[in-house]
């Protein structure tokens, strides 16, 4: 009997999910000893048209990292959705919009405004921007249509299972694998990391006082961070208690604040939300002009609460145009 | 907002939720009712036991399905019912104001007010003028949302069916 | 939680009942079209109208339905839940449901009493009943929680509304303790000579009772002293109070006060606060003769030992049972207690804060409750009406409404000025056969036997000049007005601005909160309304209920009263904390905050929150846990908690969720 | 601070001597006080009971010339109204305006016909609010040369500065009047006719009523034994004093009562020049009372 085919794709992503398979390092062999990847274009040389000959429900699984924001990533995403028995937003990108989302603070036209005009770097005086279709002497040119905000995977297709993490950890990844290979899966939806937050596996949670009360909110860059102590405690913006854990507290242990790569837990609607009011709760004051003081030790709430989950909250998109944004005033 | 076409104006009806604790807010609320003290009719009140139990994910959630203003309304600062849920109100009140503001929100589409039991009055007052307010502002043009909204299906006891599709048929 | 404990018969059957309260509600919504709608939402089974929910029938139709559809949800659209939330949550239970299927909507407080245009209100009310049926569909069956109740009560305030509630609780056997601020009991009760409309005596109707306070075996009076601080909820109370030093042993002191005459002041010579400083009293003094407890107090301001270290202390050696003691310290009693009743009293109104009328300016303007102790037989000029030149005032002007009905102070009308005004134009016209003129707005003497009172005083000669007295004035312009008070006011049954001289001014001084009744409040936790005197819980139907369970309001603290209605009202707040407290036990609203644990962190984001430190740290475990009898179901943990461990019964994110989905859905 | 000046018409006319006298102390004070260029009428008395708008119009102009040409001190341009009724009529159009957006809008159209525009940053200020709360009591103490040592006076506040607006002092009862008077070395008798009526225009129409009223005031002042009586309004001062005479040969137990301007008393602590504060216009002099005074006086000394 053939071994089941599984395909991995990227979409909206920077290459690191593919690195962390890679990561998988000589135990990527076992996989490709237990299965046969039909479809890989980062790894090997793989065409489209390998994925439409395949039977509907051939693949046994398919792997798509990173955010949606083409036309030509949808497609993709729908066609290895029909050729999948089960389709795996693979890192935060495809799980919640990741890093790709923060796009969605300015509208489709500024940002090919910038990239294609205003950019310091670009040299452009007539103004060329990218053309959907483009008639040239040997026919029609076209290009994936750029749509108006970045989405996630679920956004775009039925997925059945998310492998969180920006990217995803490698132990995620193993057993992920196994229960695939095993077909011991969780319920359909699922996130395949633990559904207890960050904390939980963190070192320095006995570090962290019962009585938590933050006068002031301090960003990495600004001071000699302890390596010892709870991060919260030293006043940095940490989301471990608000992070699914998984990842063995990584960013922690190379001294960094958790920044939520891995999303929140499954009782969570909106988790930059929930983080928003979990540290609002902590601040040590009262009166309204003092907690603004202190607020100001935040200069842009997305980007800390919603560094990777931007176009799965509640929210999704900025209303309006993101100029007054750009050039750092407040609407 | 001056892209809001003129006829948009007139035809415009604010849908505002609000919050407001069991202790104060809720009960002016009820003492507005039995002095007959009408107001615009916009305003749906949700009642919690204290304002320190509104989670932003509430506001968030309220302006995505379709509230052009949200109002919470809490006991005033020292008179809190739970000693100090109103502070804490205060705090991610503040924050969410920040928030909206980058997410090109009009910080006043969220408004914050102390009534105490007493007040019937400034309930009718700050219902009216929010009501104004959001008016003037128009319509919430939230960019839409993809996907279905799941609820939390884990912070639901045992869901049903319908359950877990967030919104109901 | 299994399935089949939510849906005991399969998925949720929802039963809607939507009440006409009269026309309350039905005069402004479309309650049919709120009904038929209804019908249209999913898992609805029966929707129904009837014109009084809350009624028998209205209860019994819904227990059917319960029985005969197999109802597992019901919600009714009616009044505020505040008010029949638990009606209906008994309903289910008779009917054999969890009480908590149940939700609640407010279209009449919400809804038809406040919105103008009826089309609108029907949509509103449309909009709240789609909510709580998304709501209800969530909830879960709950048990209350059962704390038992500490079978002692505290009554605050020793005037005529905290003995009469005293009195009764004790009698009931109860234990009560009555904390009084001043050295005695009698309030202001005490000072008054007469009580209308009977002019029966005051002190022979109060007195008896003040003593048999003082000799009754289940209560514990402590005047003097001060409730400093309130902790803990209905049914358990945990209570401090500061017992002010007296200089003098209660326990040991008879009352010979033989003290008071030994003192080395010969005479008396400061200003009694009793008498409001018509009358004199030494350092070493008792309020007066009938104070109780019959005890003497030193007041360290005026007593020349406290003062300069320096005296012969000769009330040392006076006091056979050595009762007195110099060295004596405050003490801190603390107590625990099941219910407790605030019977605070009033103040009156500030007469200095009306210049125009001249107290304090001229010497002849009196408040009415400094008449009282001059008409009061055992006061400062032994119930003589002499001023305080000596004379005896031929003609006696009594202004009516100040600092009531008056958009500058309080515009509420204080109830008692026009019938005291009247007692004590009939005591002034006895005593010193004076002309006494009543100036007055409206005459109000609503009350047994009122009415008949004004019609004797109208018989007596009495003179009544209907207008708002401008100022008081010694401004005279003819002969006739030389050396007097001249009222000037504009008499506006006849339409003229008449001069009336007097040689004495009364001023009916209106009712006020206590002055610290604002930290009085918060200390017990309750709520004030507009012009500052306690709120109850309901005007008709909670009037001596407060916000705050076990907490009970009784006299003129909730509202100014006269002496019957405070005594009725002390007798039903004595009731409602017996009812209580006879129960012995208080179910809780189980609307407390818990931690699904294998869920939880360990962040430890909600400890620090929590203001009844309801929540600990499992150093085992690793986790919070929350301590549900110390939980009073604020949820501010839950509204924190990062990861969605912490989660509040009766108020799940999903229920909310589903309610702010619901009044969005269908506007 | 400086301080723009509303004179009004009594001021340039009934009332000279008032405006003499607070242009002097004012400078005698250092304290630069430069009058409203191309005023107009305060759009009181006739105006006001005929055609509201139009006097609201007439005072809004007034405001919003002050707004142009004043410097705004904390938010607003100090404006100085000695007049009682251009003080009330000013105050009252401020507020009406303030509270009443369809006359806002009426009156702002008005105004733009004539190419102003006022936008409520204006603060109408009686001489009086301005010496004793801004200038200061121990401030005039410093500059008082010759205290008016021995002298009874009755102050009179008149029915219009502290009513219905109370801006400065207590409606019943006022007392800053006093307080000032006690600094200038004079013992203030207690009259309880402070607000009283003065006759208002009655002593014109209806003398009989209006003579009566001004009868009253006079005695009492007199029977407390008061030397003479200090005013803040023009129309007090003239009904007071120019009127004595007729007044006498109805009711003859009226000695004569002098009736001065707060500011006539003020510069005479100063000891400003006479005329500079016009006192040679009073109907019924001072200087004779001055003079036994400060005969007294020398006597206490020496």
């Amino acid at each position: 009997m053939s071994k089941p085919k599984v395909a991995f794709y990227w979409c909206a992503s920077c290459g690191g999910c593919e690195e962390a398979v890679v990561d998988l390092a000589e135990e990527i062999l076992q996989v490709v000893e237990a299965v046969e990847i039909a479809f890989w274009p980062v790894g090997l040389d793989f065409k489209r048209e390998d994925v439409e000959r395949l039977a509907d429900g051939e693949l046994a699984a398919a792997f798509i990292n990173g955010a949606i924001r083409t036309s030509e990533q949808a497609e993709m995403a729908h066609l290895l959705r029909s050729k999948a028995q089960v389709l795996i937003a693979f890192g935060s990108c495809s799980h919640m919009g990741g890093v790709p989302g923060l796009a969605n603070l300015f509208d489709r036209e500024e940002i090919l405004r910038y990239v294609y005009e205003e950019a310091p770097s670009v040299v452009n005086p007539q103004r060329v921007r990218p053309e959907e279709r483009i008639e040239v002497d040997e026919g029609m040119l076209t290009l994936p249509a750029f749509w108006e905000g970045v989405q996630t995977l679920d956004q775009t297709v039925e997925v059945d299972y998310y492998l969180p993490g920006c990217p995803p950890p490698v132990g995620l990844i193993r057993s992920a694998l196994q229960a695939l290979l095993t077909g011991n899966l969780p319920p359909k939806g699922s996130v395949l990391a633990p559904d207890v937050a960050l904390c939980a596996e963190c070192p320095r949670k006995p570090t962290k006082p019962e009585r938590l009360a933050l006068k002031e909110l301090k960003r990495p860059h600004q001071v000699l961070i302890d390596p010892e102590t709870c991060l919260l405690a030293q006043g940095l913006l940490c989301l471990g208690p608000a992070t699914r854990s998984g990842c063995g507290a990584a960013c922690i242990a190379g001294n960094m604040p958790c920044t939520g790569c891995l999303g929140p837990t499954s009782r969570v609607l909106d988790g930059g939300a929930k983080a928003l009011s979990a540290l609002a709760s902590l601040l040590d004051a009262t009166e309204e002009a003092e907690i603004e003081r202190i607020l100001a030790g935040i200069p842009d709430p997305v980007g800390l609460f919603y560094r990777y989950s931007l176009p799965a909250s509640l929210l999704h998109r900025r209303v309006g145009n993101g100029e007054r944004l750009r050039e750092g005033r407040s609407s | 907002m001056s892209e809001r076409p003129v006829e948009g104006e007139r035809s415009f009806e604010p849908r505002i939720v609000a919050f407001f604790c069991n202790w104060c807010t809720y009960t002016a609320a009820d003492l507005a009712g039995t002095a007959r003290m009408t107001y615009a009719p916009n305003i749906r009140i949700i009642r919690l036991m204290c304002s320190g139990r509104l989670d932003p994910q509430f506001v968030l959630a309220a302006f995505r399905h379709g509230a052009d203003g949200v109002l919470i309304g809490g006991c005033h600062p020292g008179d809190c019912h739970y000693q100090e849920g109103n502070y804490k109100a205060l705090r991610r009140y503040l924050l969410l104001k920040r928030l909206l503001r980058e997410m090109g929100i009009e910080e006043e589409r969220l408004r914050l007010e102390w009534i105490s039991a007493s007040e019937g009055d400034r309930v009718q007052k700050v219902a009216n003028e929010f009501t104004e307010t959001i008016r003037r502002l128009g319509p919430l043009r939230l960019a839409p949302r993809p996907g279905v909204i799941r609820l939390p299906v884990a912070a639901l006891p045992e869901p049903s069916p319908a359950a877990r599709e967030g919104a109901l048929p | 939680m299994r399935a089949h404990e939510i849906y005991p018969n399969g998925g949720p059957r929802i039963g809607v009942y939507v009440c006409h309260c009269g026309l309350n509600i039905a005069g402004k919504v479309d309650v049919h079209e709120v009904v038929e709608f209804a019908k249209t939402l999913p898992f609805v089974v029966v929707a129904r109208e009837y014109k009084f929910m809350c009624s028998d029938p209205g209860q019994e139709m819904i227990r059917e339905d319960i029985r005969e559809h197999r109802l597992n949800r019901v919600i009714v659209a009616s009044c505020s839940p505040l008010l029949h939330e638990a009606t209906f949550r008994r309903v289910l239970e008779q009917a054999g449901q969890n009480p908590f299927f149940f939700q609640m909507v407010n279209i009449r407080e919400h809804v038809s009493w406040v919105t103008e245009d009826p089309r609108e209100a029907t949509e509103k009310a449309k909009a709240l009943v789609a909510a709580a049926i998304r709501r209800v569909i969530f909830h879960e069956p709950l048990q209350r929680r059962r704390v038992p109740v500490k079978d002692r009560v505290l009554i605050v305030g020793g005037g005529i509304a905290g003995i009469h509630a005293a009195l009764t609780l004790a009698d009931a056997g109860k234990h009560v303790y009555l904390v009084e601020r001043e050295p005695t009991i009698g309030g202001h009760m005490a000072m008054f000579d007469k009580t209308f409309p009977t002019l029966d005596c005051a002190a022979c109707i109060l007195t008896p009772k003040m003593s048999a306070v003082a000799a009754h075996p289940n209560i514990t009076l402590w005047t003097y002293s001060e409730v400093i601080q309130v902790e803990g909820f209905v049914g358990n109370f945990r209570v401090r109070v500061r017992r002010k030093p007296r200089y003098v042993i209660e326990e040991l002191c008879v009352g010979c006060l033989q003290c008071i005459d030994a003192c080395v002041y010969k005479d008396a010579r400061f200003p009694d606060e009793f008498n409001l400083g018509l009358g004199k009293r030494k350092p070493i003094y008792i309020p007066f003769p009938q104070a109780t407890p019959r005890v003497v107090l030193i007041d360290p301001e005026t007593c020349i030992w406290f003062k300069t270290g320096k005296c012969k202390r000769t009330c040392l050696e006076a006091c056979e049972r050595k009762a007195i003691d110099f060295e004596q310290q405050e003490r801190i009693e603390e107590i625990e207690v099941g219910a407790i009743i605030l019977a605070t009293g009033f103040k009156t109104f500030d007469a200095r804060r009306i210049p125009e009328y001249g107290y304090g300016k001229y010497p002849n303007v009196y408040t009415a409750l400094e008449v009282e102790r001059l008409v009061n037989a055992a006061g400062p000029t032994g119930g003589e009406v002499r001023l305080r030149d000596g004379r005896v005032p031929k003609r006696v002007g009594i202004i009516h409404c100040v600092g009531s009905r008056d958009e500058r102070f309080n515009r509420y009308c204080s109830r008692v000025c026009c019938m005291y005004s009247l007692k004590l134009a009939h005591l002034i016209k006895e005593r010193t056969g004076a002309e006494v003129y009543n100036f007055y707005i409206d005459m109000r003497t609503p009350g047994k036997g009122y009415e008949e009172f004004y019609d004797r005083l109208l018989q007596e000669g009495v003179h009544f000049i209907r207008g708002r007295v401008a100022e008081v004035t010694d401004w005279a312009i003819t002969p006739e007005e030389e050396g007097k008070l001249i009222i000037r006011v504009e008499d506006t049954l006849i339409g003229v601005v008449r001069r009336i001289p007097v040689d004495m001014v009364v001023l009916a001084v209106g009712l006020e909160p206590q002055p610290d009744a604002e930290e009085v409040r918060r200390m017990f936790n309750i709520s004030c309304s507009k012009e500052g005197f306690f709120l109850e819980r309901h005007p008709k139907l909670a009037p001596v209920s407060t916000f705050t369970d076990g907490i009970f309001l009784a006299g003129a603290c909730q509202g100014p009263k006269d002496i019957p209605d405070s005594v009725a009202q002390a007798g039903a707040a004595a009731a409602e904390a017996l009812a209580l407290i006879d129960k012995g036990y208080v179910e809780l609203e189980p609307n407390t905050a818990y931690i699904v644990e294998e869920l939880c962190s360990g962040c430890k984001t909600c400890i620090s929150l929590c203001p009844y430190n309801a929540i600990s740290f499992d150093e085992v475990r690793a986790i919070a846990v929350i301590n549900e009898a110390l939980c009073k179901g604020c949820g501010t943990c839950v509204a924190a908690c990062p990861s969605g461990a912490a989660r509040q019964h009766l108020f799940e994110d999903a229920q909310i969720f589903q309610e702010i989905e619901g009044v969005l859905a269908y506007v | 601070m400086s301080y723009l000046y509303f004179p009004g018409c009594s001021l340039k006319g009934t009332g000279r001597a008032y405006e003499e006298s607070l242009l002097a102390v004012f400078r005698a004070l250092g304290i630069p006080l430069t009058e409203l260029a191309d005023w107009n009428c305060c759009g009181a008395t006739a105006y006001m009971s005929i055609d509201e708008h139009q006097a609201f119009a007439l005072a809004a102009r007034n405001l919003a010339l002050a707004e142009s040409q004043g410097s705004p001190a904390d938010g607003a341009v100090q404006l100085i109204a000695p007049c009682s009724a251009c003080y009330l009529v000013l105050l009252k159009a401020q507020q009406c305006l303030a509270a009443d957006i369809a006359l806002c809008q009426e009156i702002t159209i008005a105004l733009k016909e004539g190419g102003h525009c006022y936008r409520g940053r204006v603060r109408i200020r009686h001489p009086l609010d301005v010496l004793v709360h801004d200038v200061g009591l121990s401030e005039i103490a410093r500059h008082v040369r010759q205290p008016l040592r021995g002298l009874k006076i009755a102050c009179y506040y008149g029915c219009q500065i502290v009513r219905p607006f109370a801006l400065f002092d207590r409606p019943h009862d006022p007392s800053t009047m006093d307080d000032l008077v006690r600094i200038l070395g004079a013992e203030p008798v207690s009259w309880p006719l402070k607000t009283h009526c003065c006759g208002g225009s009655l002593t014109g129409t209806i003398p009989e009523v209006g003579w009566r009223l001004n009868y009253l005031l006079l005695r009492e002042a007199q029977r407390r034994g008061a030397h003479l009586i200090v005013t803040v309004c023009p129309l007090c001062q003239f009904n007071l004093e120019a009127y004595q005479d007729q007044i006498r040969q109805r009711y003859p137990d009226l000695a004569p009562m002098p009736v001065l301007y707060f500011t006539q008393l003020i510069g005479m602590a100063m000891g400003l020049p006479p005329r500079e504060l016009g006192l040679q216009r009073l109907l019924i002099p001072v200087d004779g009372l001055m003079a036994a005074l400060s005969k007294e006086g020398a006597h206490a000394r020496a």
